[in-house]
């Protein structure tokens, strides 16, 4: 099991933690045509290598995360808070929230 | 030799220097339904083996007879039944007083188990041999694979769960753990506590010690230092258990197999750095003949003997390549035992072990058959490199050793005893003690944060002194084709064959032929198995490679691994009213809520014709404060929130990016900068969630502050007609339709009880008060309202009636009537989207639905024969194909009639259009799409009332 | 339809606040919290300290509330009332004082001439509060606790939130008179899942269950 | 349907691999005759008609399929490991068509017609047991789910239906029923077509079957480039060499987007490990393949006697099949939910594979923006369940340069349209 080293609590298991999937710039909406949008909601870089994602403390400091992480060994290359680094997304909201669990 | 026990064939020994057993407590237990006895300290096999049984399984496909061959936890033959637990290593577990052990894998007993036909067609069950029949006629298959599940290896699983708590878990956290509690294991964990690190040693035998256990009394006079050492230590030993795996953030799966009170405990150990000094497992000799009973490693007898004072036989031949095997000659000797030696530095070989129910004799080397009843043999070592594959080494094959070696290692693992290289026990004594002092610098230097990555780097820059190597023949296959996986019944011939037919790699013929599938997953065969292939291919056992050892090294059972299973479960402050008064529970994710109370239908009608309560706890709350709140309302909410006065509240829906209907509920503003939102249930953290990541990453200047409530209030939702006479006379709230209208909110007290909040909103459709109370007086609320409620015929009602009385209304709830996919214009929201509002989230996609039209859209339906109530999911067809569905239904008990709700094409959706319902029964209905989504009360005047 | 209604509330009896973890007998009222009425004399013990008021306050990480505060994440510290202050989140407080008191902690904390909005929230009713105290709470946490709690890394006067049992708690470690003392606290409707997964991981660690008062406060 | 029930009994036999058989198992048993090579070993031509990309079931069925359906021989299988080493190695086996639309059952059903042909059709047994496929339901949400999908499939012909829970405790004796269960069992979906097979000896099957058509298997061979000219696909550069090809498929797993990235074409797919375990063996108690989509888990009983456990793809996205601790702790605990008497069972091993995941569950297949340069992937979790249908209908569409009704719906044009396949539309744990 990786650990975080959460720029604010400390080294956690990863289990503490929520993935929030790659960081990516979000296309004004106001001017967003469907191709750019959808591609912003639908296509990831996917890279075997480094990449930069936004993860949330869940079961800590509930801060988001931005973390950046070799995806072929896990290693975690640098975890830093979201405040002046790139504008990460919000995006696939939907994506793997099951309707299994309405009441 | 047939028979599975030969009286007299061992016996025990008088006792010897290093045994284990407690001569003075002398019990009884079965086998296969025959009493016999045992000392405290025997293993089930070694005080079999002391009773004469030779035979302790058949084998897997060709129901062979197999004995001891390990005298271990490997032992392949010595799998057992044991009470109810299946699967025992009869080598390795400690027989109890009173057990039942029994054979497994016999049919119908282990003396005559008819699959031994099996044996006699052996030459037809070659490699692969079931994928090449059975082929046709298909419709035979099922009943062919019947058969061949009769070949099922393993036990019996038990058919009840335990009756107490058999497992636990813990963690753990020491600077240094060490891997194998031998002579190296030992001295690294001692010379790593000297350096101030916290450590912990895991063994897993019974006790501390490694090979000098069953060793000379030089030995044994080496492990009592040892062993004193430890003592005096603050060193924390774990013996009967085994580091399992080793995972990502040096995490490490400990399995404690006797731990006080349990089967099995297991300690997940996230370390500073681990110290891998695992030793050798001494390698099988492939050649005809190595898995009849009475075949035994070197170190099997060497166990009998020295740990167990069992005579495992009378007259040995015995193969021996290196000084473990000479040692064992020593042994058997010293026990009364003949022995033949061959001796493989001079050239001895065996080309053939002789029997059919046992060992009868040897053909040896030069052509000579040697008569005896015990064949034993000493060619080599396997390297238990398992926990340093999982750390991300690649050991390289070393041929003056035939054996493997670790290459490379993270930083915070290190490798030290017979792992690490040979030398005598002084030098290697000095490595492990270099080994501890290393891993406790690196553990405990400042800076180093446990669980940081660490960089790889090869074994020789690990800043320990490479240990030496000691020649060793490599000796891996005899003359002859002989077992190489002795659970799997796969031979060096079979491996063979896979090669030729194409599976011509160490994974291909493997997976092929099944060798190291089994119980001990290629610890005992791996490299026989690598070596038959790479003589089958000619290449060097080098160049074949080795195969990924994935975890666990041990097998761990499942109680284990799930320990006390937490399952977290949330009650609201009126679950011992719920309790007491009947509720049949709804489990919802983690909440356990009432379903109802018996009558559902009854409930119903009370909340329309008097009044009605509710426990709505779970709903989701959050408090909101910041002068930002109206823009985040604008951003998340479809429809519009800048003009909400303070004491309203509004119903809002939310979509995600993709524009798809994420979660719903209401809003209201206590106060200027002050409002509460409420979300549904399952939706309230993820909702809170959502807001946080907005607030924080695409946000961050705006000031709002987030607190989840959702149980600091006990919510409660007072439903009926006479709901506000029950109220009334319990607040302060002046609640005339005047003061307190429809959609808007008021804080007060109730019950005596203050800074309880009210909202006036609808969901069931009747006048209605949505309280929220501070959780501790939930309880003293709910009650003092049925109590005040009786006169008025008040009744608590559940999640069902709610949900009976909402689908009257034609309210929608989210995931149910709206799927995975549904965006908002489908939702049935008519004008509450607001496409004209500047920017919300999910807006885009919205825009360039209703360009391009809706598929899909909720409606409410009902049936033209009103005792019709579809089930939900029931199937709007046209011309039998699926154009839409029943995403609610139920017999409404207020108009006496199915109503529904369902998602329909546009063409359908037109009021008065007639629908056929495809039920699951299979029969057809006709549904009529009504006007409005409410099929009570379309008007809205009871909830304004 | 019923007459409107605009009467003020009929003469109610006194209410009485229940803890979401079940008392024992026997009981008493403190402050209006029904209690259990205990005491122990087990080397570990656990006692519900539900009723313990507790206000959750929130404002910049490193302004001018933090600074009047003086706790800072991960750290714990009583001030001059006696009220206990752990840094529960960046940016977040949690007060933690006597039961019936949480007005007043909220109170003190409105009057601080601070520079800056603050939000004050009080909790009292929105989470479970227990305090395990003695020798083998650490072991008997390591069952269900993935953080290392040693000396080095939680001592007294630090607090941190991660996941007990599944369940996310706020573990402040705050020690009773020399002995090894935890508190934990989480969203109320889990408390008598957390309370009871302690107490059924303490039955191996001989623990005993002690009442309001006897916990000491 | 092209090439349906072609070739059935006269399968591998044009004088290369030979005709498997009980009788030449035993001629063979008696003489001591080898078996030939299932396959053969080749230099690798400088150009190929169809190279393909990835030697598991999806590459080595498309190629079966091109040859046996449309006598396209010209082609190349590349794996940069051993075949089936990828997801076909590593999945759980599990086959069933039950899905939730009817684009998807229709899809799936064809698989598993096919599957039930396979021994037939290839001379290899594929040891397929169709013992039945049950879906938990451990709430009124997931009941309502089942009933839906059963209900579509019904309407498709598909057998499926919901069962109650005492017909559930009757198909699994050791499962808990009781109400008492901490997500009591409410009913299940009921699948008896569904069922496991061996995975390896799909992919042996289909390897041996290609091979014996003229398709050469080229193992140990990684594709390091591929070759695009003009927006056309030209061939690709691999670890032994450049090769040039008019169409190139990608069949990989794992690797699909990495892929397609050498061609120029963006993937809407997300690389998740899957993980699975298997326990010792003990005798057979466990008939159906079981499901819990609340419990993200599933369970099957292989003929061996081991229970073959598998849950969702993990918690974030990565390349690493390492496998964890916490997903094997999850696993026993869920596992022991449902049948709380195997407590003392012992999981022996456990390992990982790379899933593709899409956004709305469903495959990418066809045609890509790049001329030449053909997709079958983005499989999420059903990669293996699809192999056989995948590769018919790849090599129709490959052949015919038009893109059969039955993948149309998974065409990767899709997502920029914002036409997301329905499957999504239940979204829950499905193996």
């Amino acid at each position: 099991m990786i650990t975080l080293s959460c720029p604010w609590c400390g080294p956690r298991n990863v289990t503490e933690f929520a993935y929030g999937g790659e960081s990516g710039a979000r296309p004004d909406p106001a001017t967003a045509t469907p191709q750019p949008w959808r591609r912003y909601l639908y296509t990831n870089a996917n890279p075997a290598g480094p990449v930069t994602e936004t993860w949330l403390h869940r079961a800590g400091c509930r801060r988001y995360l931005v973390v950046e992480r070799d995806t072929t060994t896990n290693e975690i290359l640098a975890i830093r808070r979201p405040g002046g680094a790139p504008s990460t997304s919000a995006r696939h909201a939907t994506t793997g929230r099951a309707t299994e669990q309405r009441p | 030799m047939t028979a599975a026990t030969t009286p007299g064939a061992a016996t025990r020994l008088d006792p010897q220097p290093g045994e284990v057993i407690d001569r003075t407590d002398r019990f009884a237990f079965t086998w296969n339904g025959v009493e016999h006895h045992a000392y405290r300290g025997d293993t089930i096999t070694s005080a079999l083996a002391a009773a004469g049984v030779r035979v302790f399984s058949r084998s897997f496909k060709y129901s062979r007879p197999r004995g001891i061959l390990t005298a271990s936890y490997l032992d392949p033959g010595c799998t057992v039944q044991v009470d109810d637990e299946p699967n025992v290593r009869g080598s390795h577990r400690r027989i109890a007083p009173g057990q039942a052990v029994t054979a497994q894998n016999v049919w119908p007993s282990l003396d005559r188990d008819v699959k031994m036909a099996n044996q006699a067609v052996g030459r037809f069950l070659t490699a692969g041999f079931y994928y090449k029949t059975f082929i046709k006629p298909q419709r035979l298959w099922p009943t062919y694979q019947r058969v061949l599940q009769r070949f099922a290896a393993g036990g019996t699983a038990p058919d009840t769960a335990p009756d107490r708590l058999r497992y636990d878990k813990r963690y753990a956290h020491p600077d240094v753990l060490v891997a194998g509690g031998g002579p190296a294991g030992m001295k690294a964990a001692v010379a790593a506590a000297k350096h101030g690190a916290k450590v912990l040693l895991v063994e897993e035998e019974h006790e501390l010690g490694g090979h000098l256990r069953y060793g000379d009394t030089g030995d044994l006079d080496r492990l009592a230092l040892l062993r004193a050492e430890v003592a005096a230590s603050d060193v924390e030993v774990l013996t009967d258990a085994v580091v399992a795996g080793r995972y990502d953030g040096n995490l490490f799966a400990v399995v404690e197999r006797s731990a006080p009170g349990l089967t099995e405990r297991l300690t997940k150990v996230r370390a500073g750095v681990a110290i891998v000094a695992a030793g050798l497992i001494e390698r099988p000799y492939v050649v005809e003949g190595n898995d009849l009973p009475g075949v035994l490693l070197s170190t099997a007898v060497r166990r009998l003997i020295n740990l167990h004072a069992v005579k495992p036989g009378n007259r040995a031949v015995v193969l021996t390549a290196n000084p473990q095997g000479d040692a064992a000659i020593a042994d058997l000797q010293r026990a009364g035992v003949q022995v033949w030696a061959e001796d493989a530095r001079a050239g001895g070989d065996i080309v053939r072990i002789l029997g059919r129910g046992g060992v009868v004799g040897v053909e040896v080397g030069d052509g000579r058959k040697v008569p005896c009843d015990l064949v034993v043999t000493a060619t080599g070592w396997t390297a238990t490199t398992s926990l340093l594959n999982m750390a991300g080494d690649r050991p390289v094959y070393e041929p003056r050793i035939a054996r493997f070696l670790p290459s490379q290692l993270p930083d915070d693992v290190l490798v030290t005893g017979g792992l690490a290289g040979d030398d005598d026990l002084d030098e290697l004594l000095d490595h492990a003690r270099a080994a501890g002092e290393l891993a406790a610098e690196r553990a405990t230097e400042p800076g180093s944060v446990r669980g940081a990555a660490l960089p790889v780097r090869p074994i020789v820059d690990a800043c320990l002194p490479a240990l030496p190597l000691h020649d060793h023949p490599a000796m891996f296959r005899g003359p002859t084709h002989g077992f190489v996986d002795f659970s799997e019944d796969v031979g060096s011939k079979d491996l063979a064959a896979a090669v030729a037919e194409g599976y011509d790699s160490s994974e291909l013929a493997k997976r092929y032929t099944t060798a190291t599938m089994g119980p001990s997953q290629g610890k005992l065969e791996t490299v026989n198995a690598v070596a038959a292939v790479a003589e089958a291919t000619g290449i060097t056992i080098g160049q074949a490679g080795t195969t990924t050892w994935r975890p666990p090294y041990a097998p761990i059972t499942l109680g284990a691994l799930a320990g006390r299973n937490f399952e977290p479960v949330r009650v609201s402050p009126m679950q011992p009213w719920h309790e007491v008064h009947g509720a049949a529970p709804l489990v919802a994710g983690a909440w356990i809520r009432p379903d109802h109370y018996g009558d559902p239908a009854a409930e119903v009608r009370a909340v329309r014709d008097e009044v009605g309560i509710i426990d709505v706890t779970p709903i989701g709350k959050l408090d909101l404060q910041g002068p930002d709140v109206p823009n985040l309302l604008e951003l998340l909410y479809v429809n519009k929130w800048q003009k909400l006065d303070v004491g309203r509240v509004r119903y809002g829906v939310m979509c995600a990016e993709d524009g798809v209907v994420l979660d719903d509920g209401v809003t209201g503003r206590l106060g200027p900068d002050h409002y509460l939102m409420s979300t549904t249930s399952s939706g309230a953290a993820g909702i809170w969630e959502w807001i946080e990541n907005w607030l924080q990453t695409e946000r961050p200047g705006w000031d709002v502050h987030v607190t989840p409530v959702t149980t600091a209030y006990a919510s409660m939702n007072l439903a009926g007609p006479r709901s506000r006479d029950v109220l009334a006379p319990l607040t302060d709230v002046d609640l005339s339709a005047d003061a307190f209208g429809y959609m808007h909110v008021r804080t007060g007290t109730i019950a005596a009880v203050e800074d309880c909040v009210l909202w006036r909103i609808g969901f069931t459709g009747e006048l209605s008060y949505e309280l929220h109370v501070p959780a501790g007086y939930g309880l003293h609320v709910w009650e003092t309202l049925l109590a005040a409620g009786a006169d008025h015929g008040i009744r608590a009602f559940g999640v069902e009636a709610q949900r009976t009385l909402r689908l009257e209304k034609g309210h929608l709830i989210v995931g149910q009537d709206t799927d995975g996919l549904t965006k908002a214009g489908s939702a049935g929201l008519g004008g509450l989207v607001k496409l004209d509002k500047p920017n919300f989230v999910g807006k885009p996609e919205l825009v360039w639905q209703q360009e391009v039209g809706v598929t899909s859209t909720l409606v409410a339906l009902q049936p033209v024969d009103p005792t019709e109530v579809p089930p939900e999911a029931s199937q709007i067809v046209v011309a039998g194909r699926t154009v839409g569905r029943i995403t609610s239904s139920r017999r409404s008990p207020t108009l006496g009639r199915g109503v529904c709700l369902g998602q329909v094409p546009p063409d359908l959706a037109a009021p008065g259009t007639h629908v056929t319902v495809r039920l699951p029964d299979g029969r057809d209905i006709v549904a009529v799409v009504q006007q409005h989504l409410a099929h009570v009360d379309p008007e809205g005047a009871r909830l304004r009332g | 339809m019923a007459e409107p209604t605009t009467a003020g509330p009929a003469p109610q009896p006194e209410p009485l606040a229940r803890s979401p973890i079940p008392t024992l007998t026997p009981t008493a009222i403190v402050a209006g919290w029904e209690v259990t009425d205990r005491s122990s004399d087990a080397s570990t013990r656990l006692a519900d300290l539900s009723p313990l008021a507790k206000v959750h306050v929130r404002a910049s990480e490193d302004g001018a509330l933090a600074a009047a505060l003086d706790v800072r994440f991960l750290k714990a510290a009583r001030d001059d009332y006696g009220v206990l202050i752990t840094g529960s989140g960046p940016g977040e407080w949690t007060l933690i004082g006597p039961a019936g008191t949480a007005g007043d902690i909220a109170g003190r904390l409105s009057a601080l001439d601070v520079d800056e909005r603050i939000t004050i929230v009080d909790l009292t009713h929105g989470r479970a509060l227990v305090r395990l105290t003695g020798d083998a709470g650490s072991t008997l946490l390591a069952t269900v606790c993935a953080v290392d709690l040693d000396e080095h890394t939680m001592p007294d006067g630090t607090c941190l939130r991660t996941s007990v049992a599944r369940v996310v708690t706020d573990l402040v470690r705050d020690d009773r008179d020399g002995v090894r003392s935890y508190l934990l606290h989480c969203e109320r409707s889990s408390g008598a899942y957390l309370a009871e997964q302690l107490r059924q991981v303490g039955e191996a660690h001989g623990l005993g269950v002690e009442g309001f008062a006897a916990a000491g406060r | 349907m092209a090439g349906a029930g072609r070739g059935h009994g006269n399968g591998a036999t044009n004088g290369r691999s030979p005709r498997y058989s009980a009788w030449d198992l035993a001629r063979r048993g008696l003489t001591g005759e080898a078996w030939p090579p299932a396959w053969r070993k080749h230099e690798l031509r400088p150009s190929y008609d169809v190279v393909i990309i990835g030697g598991g079931v999806h590459g080595l069925a498309t190629a079966h399929y091109l040859a046996a359906n449309h006598g396209i021989t010209d082609v190349a299988v590349l794996d940069k490991g051993y075949i089936g080493g990828g997801g076909s190695g590593r999945n759980t086996a599990i086959l069933r068509s039950n899905y939730l639309t009817p684009e998807g059952i229709a899809f799936y059903d064809r698989s598993l017609e096919l599957y039930r042909g396979l021994a037939a059709d290839l001379n290899f047994n594929v040891m397929f047991s169709q013992r039945g496929h049950m879906t938990l339901a451990h709430n009124d949400a997931s009941l309502r789910t089942m009933r839906w999908r059963a209900e579509v499939n019904k309407l498709v012909g598909v057998d499926s239906e919901v069962i109650d829970p005492d017909e559930v405790a009757k198909l699994v004796p050791r499962m808990d029923v009781s109400s008492e269960a901490r997500y009591p069992i409410l009913g299940a979906l009921w699948h008896p077509p569904g069922g496991i097979i061996r995975h390896d000896a799909v992919v042996w099957g289909y390897a041996r079957g290609a091979d014996s058509r003229g398709v050469q298997i080229h193992q140990n061979t990684e594709v390091l480039g591929i070759d695009v000219v003009a927006g056309r696909v030209t061939g690709v550069q691999t670890s032994r060499g450049a090769v040039s090809a008019p169409i190139v498929v990608n069949c990989t797993a794992g690797w699909s987007s990495l892929i397609s990235d050498m061609a120029g074409v963006e993937m809407p797919v997300h690389t998740f490990p899957l993980q699975a375990a298997v326990t010792e063996p003990v005798q057979p108690f466990l008939d159906p393949v079981v499901v819990s989509g609340t419990l993200h888990v599933y369970v099957s009983q292989t003929d061996r006697g081991e229970l073959v456990f598998g849950a969702s793809v993990d918690p974030f996205a990565s390349y690493s099949t390492r496998g964890s601790l916490e997903f094997i702790e999850g696993l026993a605990g869920h596992v022991l939910q449902l049948m709380p008497s195997l407590h003392n069972l012992r999981l022996l091993r456990q390992w990982a594979g790379l899933c593709d995941m899409t956004p709305d569950y469903s495959p990418i297949m066809g045609p890509t923006p790049v001329e030449g340069f053909y997709v079958d992937v983005g499989w999420g979790t059903y990669g293996f369940k699809a192999g056989p249908v995948s590769g018919e209908q790849m090599a129709a569409c490959i052949a015919t340069g038009a893109t059969p009704e039955l993948i149309a719906p998974f065409a990767l044009s899709r997502f920029a349209a914002g036409e997301l396949v329905g499957e999504k539309g239940a979204a829950a744990v499905g193996h």
